[in-house]
């Protein structure tokens, strides 16, 4: 069976706008994200890799959702929970299976690990360790944009838990007062770490804190990527019209613990099994069937490649070069001015 | 009747013994409560004396250490824990401008009686922004005081000793030593804060070492030992106020000098120790240069052999203090 | 002509709630603190003190209008231009010039100078140096009296430019999300240094940001005492019954510059003339002539008595000790603990 | 055909070029605009460059640093303005944990092209919050450089260097420097980071100073003179990458070492130059113990008479260098 190119006119915007293979692009990222990480959870359980890791299963709408509306010449800033949206704004799996093993094919060399993959050449500015570290850092890529009279845009992702920085404050503040192209992407998923929204913030959403800035807010479902990607393009449209930052705030949820020291002694099974029940991908999956954008195999066909380059992605960064040891100083400054 | 108990027991120990002995003194910080803290060092102490006593707190490192100095002001004794001292960089204003200098800028009018504690160092791959030594930014600044102890019977003093003190005091813990085991009495006993400690005597080369840097220092000093290489370390302890005599009558004696220590070298602790023994008494008693093995000058990087490589090593150790001794460069 | 007790039966709550010994208390505090900042002022010119200082004429019916709901056992925590918190709170003027003149018998020794004052026996926590500092330690302070299960308060006071800093945000939403005793007063007199609201802000007023944390707000005339302390009276009933903080945000101006160094090339002589018409302390003495609660006579003898205090502040700080320059780190640490 | 420009001039002349030369060059900071700055060092040119290239910013210190670290990554070269470098606690997080690393972490594949300037410094009765010297903090950063020229032509010469360089680079500017003149070349020359300046030769003592601590030294030297102690001093002018070599050949033909820096002594800038002759070929021709004149060990008190006792002035360093070359003590 053949699919349609778009959806029927009685479709959502999102449906409608987007052709089948950009859906089916979504889907595919959606599965290279799931499998990424439970790739690399894997790997790290065999002691194949090292640190920790953040890992954003149940989140992958609201990665690939948002970044969707992006060209390579927009940025991003990301988070310490990051893969999703590495992966939506364009990066080679296996680079970043690469860097998890720390091997010099990978984005950063191997110096990085899970919490800096950067991708500079499709924008991303990088993930981040710190908390609230990426807020400040967008604003700036974003005034830049600016200065440059470009009409791309800087989308800025962070958490609930980060509304609670100065920086957040700042960036938010700033952002708004300088009219700047950012799209601040708000991934509400209930928790910082074990502390819930109910016990860090006064406020039922982190939207309700946009009003402070007077800056535009929407809240949508962070699951549902059709949801996502209509308020990250109508936001990202009127950044780059230059009608100044949006805040888009995605409910959603980890359903994995924070990382690997999680006990999850903070939230019930029933919530995290509730929310498994809300998976994103079947979600999505079932929505391109009903609409006629994708077939039954087309769908399962997307999922067996998405597996097949991860397990070759493992493969090539296990065979990747390790780094010499003695090179620690290397790129700490750069050659030119050394 | 010997007890062991980890490092992180330890600390949990005497948090445990200050908040009995102490109605004012709390415990604040990111998820140590109910999760026990990052590297479970509060463990189950919210269940014991209760959320207020053991709070979450929103992830506002600045509005934290803040916090802390107005409720030290206010008569209470916080103590305030930073999940990794990388994030302590986002409240340095509170640490240094307010903490550290209120009661002189008061002209002596108060105190500000807070602990802050720092999960510090490199070796879990967890990289550049998740593993840095910033004890040296802290020794650097008068009116606090900087704790880094080696073992887990030092911890428990010297953490008591800090709630009990009137000043602020930093106690940096290296995330690697918090599994290591060690005696612990179960009393409430002090160990004085300003006190170096000579972990190991010996007659040939004097050996300052700090926090995880003196179990290498010991384990090196041992290879030494059957070389003939008598090797004298000395546990800083306390990094402000230094505790300088002990290191120049050692030197007296070994008239060779070394400094171990995990930050980076530059301007690490290192360069104190050093200074202070080149300008002292003792530089006339010394035969050699004197040695700094400090962190690399650069980032900690996520590769483990990198990461390994940027920070001193066992046999970088040996090596070092071999050729100090016998002349060789 | 002798005055009545209070006022009559019509007259706002302000003029009724407080006794006329208790108005003209606060009359008498408004002029120490305009004749103390023109005698620092003066002494100033004269080469007589050094360093630099923040005049806050024009500002005195907020400093007085909030201080007067609070006993000495409440804490405040004040700012760069913390004259007239101080003397509010209860401080004697002679012992902050001698502060001024860096002599041992000021507050601080002469180890603080202007923006270091503190005043600890009456609740002043300080001054501080840093814009925004005390938000938290404010919060800090009302944590303790929770704690000790108190009905104090703490009256945290900052201006319009520290509300862009990530501080303000972090503070205001722990004192929030932990119910605290806090009285937040913003005094927003326009500008920060020489940035304009506007041009700092998004929004007209620091009040538009309480919300974001779910507290209550109020914005008075700072320039009218009675405004003021009817909401700050308000808000400190509120707090000390458990029911958590507020932001009270009086409208005010400076009348001088920023500070010493201050060309005043960002504003206009109109703005500043318009402003100093409407004077708070002309301002309040005609509201108390009017509710029949002091003669002009009164008024006059408390001004009187003011600027007699004021020369007697500064001659006995001229004739302060001056400290010995080898006591350099003297206070550092403290001695039990040396 | 010379031509003398206070530092302040020469700072505000080099931001001129610069932005001339460069659009992608701009300024950021609190009240630079129209006021000027807090010590007038910008000046008029907003009037000449535009509010889109002299940026008033709100007061955000945190948000500002990372604001110019995401500009950097973004292709402009922003040149931000701390109004005191004690600010810059609010700003930590940014400038060590993302400046200074981010190329390292993203192993290479970026560039952070901006510049901070701190002015810094006591004598302005400014009091513990707006006096400190915090140099060797950042000095001690892997992944910055930091600058601390000492005149108007180094400063010139420097800043415009520091704007060409594609690495995170650290301004410090004394506060009591901004009004003192010099020699100041109209074009748009570079003087180079990482190289120290021998601002005197002498033989009997070699003095490493840093900023304001070069003057008073030098004034030093020139009464020392008159009583045939002959002192050379060196402008260490960048802290870090450090410029060993210099000094190292000094004291091998001085035999004696001084370091004269305004920052508290302990763990101050001097504590690295010290241990770094310390450990290197120059120890064996070390004749005297090294000496350390620096901050007192405790925060700036605003008491004109304690603020000067708080730091190194020209008696007391006349007496060090007297003592040091005598073999007094
Ligand atoms: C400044 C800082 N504080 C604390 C941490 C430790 N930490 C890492 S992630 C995290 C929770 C962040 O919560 P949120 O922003 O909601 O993101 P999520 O993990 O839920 O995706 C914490 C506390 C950190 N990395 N940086
Ligand atoms: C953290 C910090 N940034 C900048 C300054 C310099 N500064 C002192 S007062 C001031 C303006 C503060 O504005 P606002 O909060 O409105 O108070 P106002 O001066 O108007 O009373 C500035 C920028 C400072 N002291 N601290
Ligand atoms: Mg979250
Ligand atoms: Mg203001």
């Amino acid at each position: 069976m053949k699919t349609p190119k778009t959806a029927k006119a009685n479709a959502r915007p999102f449906y409608q706008k987007h052709s089948a293979a950009e859906l089916k692009e979504a889907l595919r990222k959606m599965y290279l994200i799931r499998r990424f990480e439970e790739g690399a959870e894997e790997a790290y359980m065999r002691g194949l890799i090292h640190g920790t890791m953040h890992l954003s299963i149940g989140q992958e709408a609201s990665a690939v959702g948002s970044t969707m509306a992006l060209r390579n010449t927009d940025y991003i800033t990301s988070t310490h929970r990051g893969h999703g949206h590495c992966i939506g704004k364009g990066a080679d799996p296996k680079l970043m299976f690469a860097e998890f093993f720390g091997k010099e094919e990978g984005y950063c060399r191997g110096r990085g690990g899970s919490m800096h993959i950067a991708d500079v050449a499709t924008g991303n500015l990088g993930a981040n360790g710190i908390v609230g570290g990426g807020l400040p850092i967008a604003v700036g890529a974003a005034l830049a944009i600016k200065k440059q009279k470009r009409d791309d845009v800087a989308m800025c992702f962070f958490g609930d838990g980060a509304s609670n920085e100065g920086a957040f404050h700042e960036a938010l503040n700033m952002a708004s007062v300088w009219k700047l192209p950012v799209v601040f992407v708000c991934e509400n998923n209930k928790y910082g770490m074990s502390v819930s929204t109910e016990r860090s913030m006064s406020v039922k959403n982190v939207a309700d804190r946009a009003p402070a800035y007077g800056m535009p807010a929407v809240i949508v479902d962070g699951n549902s990527i059709a949801d996502v990607a209509e308020a990250i393009e109508a936001a990202t449209e009127h950044a780059r019209k230059g009608g100044g930052p949006t805040l888009v705030e995605c409910k959603t949820y980890r359903t994995r613990g924070h990382s690997r020291s999680d006990r999850n002694r903070y939230r019930t099974k029933e919530e995290i099994e509730d929310w498994k029940a809300r998976d994103p991908i079947p979600h999505f999956e079932a929505e391109l069937i009903a609409h006629g954008l994708a077939s039954a195999d087309e769908v399962t066909a997307i999922r067996v490649a998405a597996e097949a380059e991860i397990a070759a992605g493992i493969e090539f960064a296990r065979l990747g070069t390790d780094p010499d040891p003695t090179e620690v100083t290397r790129d700490v400054y750069s050659p030119e001015a050394a | 009747m010997s007890r062991e108990l980890t490092y992180a027991q330890a600390i949990q120990e005497a948090l445990a013994q200050a908040m009995e002995a102490d109605p004012n003194v709390f415990l604040m910080g990111e998820d140590i409560g109910v999760y026990g803290g990052a590297f479970q060092v509060t463990g189950d102490l919210v269940h014991r004396f209760g959320e207020d006593r053991v709070m979450d707190a929103p992830i506002s490192e600045l509005g934290q250490a803040g916090v802390a100095v107005g409720a030290a002001l206010a008569g209470c004794k916080p103590v305030l824990e930073f999940q990794f001292s990388d994030f302590a960089t986002l409240a340095m204003e509170q640490i240094v401008n307010q903490a550290a200098k209120l009661r002189f800028m008061l002209g002596g009018k108060v105190n500000v009686p807070l602990v802050m504690r720092f999960p510090a160092g490199s070796g879990t791959g967890a990289a550049a922004q998740h593993s840095q030594s910033i004890d040296a930014w802290l020794a650097h600044v008068p009116g606090l005081k900087v704790i880094q102890p080696s073992t887990p019977h030092d911890m428990k003093g010297m953490l008591l000793a800090a709630i009990d003190d009137p000043d602020p005091v930093m106690v940096f813990e290296h995330k690697l030593l918090y599994k290591t085991k060690g005696e612990v009495p179960e009393e409430a006993y002090r160990v004085p804060i300003g006190k170096a400690h000579v972990a190991r005597n010996g007659k040939h080369v004097t050996v300052v070492a700090t926090s995880i840097m003196v179990h290498k220092s010991l384990e090196a000093a041992e290879t030494l030992a059957a070389e003939g290489i008598d090797v004298e370390v000395i546990d800083l302890r306390t990094l402000r106020p230094m505790d300088t005599a002990t290191i120049i009558e050692s030197v007296k004696k070994t008239s060779r000098l070394a400094c171990v220590y995990e930050g980076v070298k530059t301007l690490g602790i290192g360069a104190e120790i050093s200074a202070r023994i080149a300008e002292s008494e003792a530089f006339d008693y010394l035969d050699a240069p004197i040695l700094r093995l400090g962190g690399a000058e650069s980032p900690i990087p996520y590769n483990p052999q990198l990461e390994k490589a940027a920070v001193p090593q066992v046999p970088g150790i040996i090596e070092g203090l071999r050729n100090l001794v016998t002349g060789r460069t």
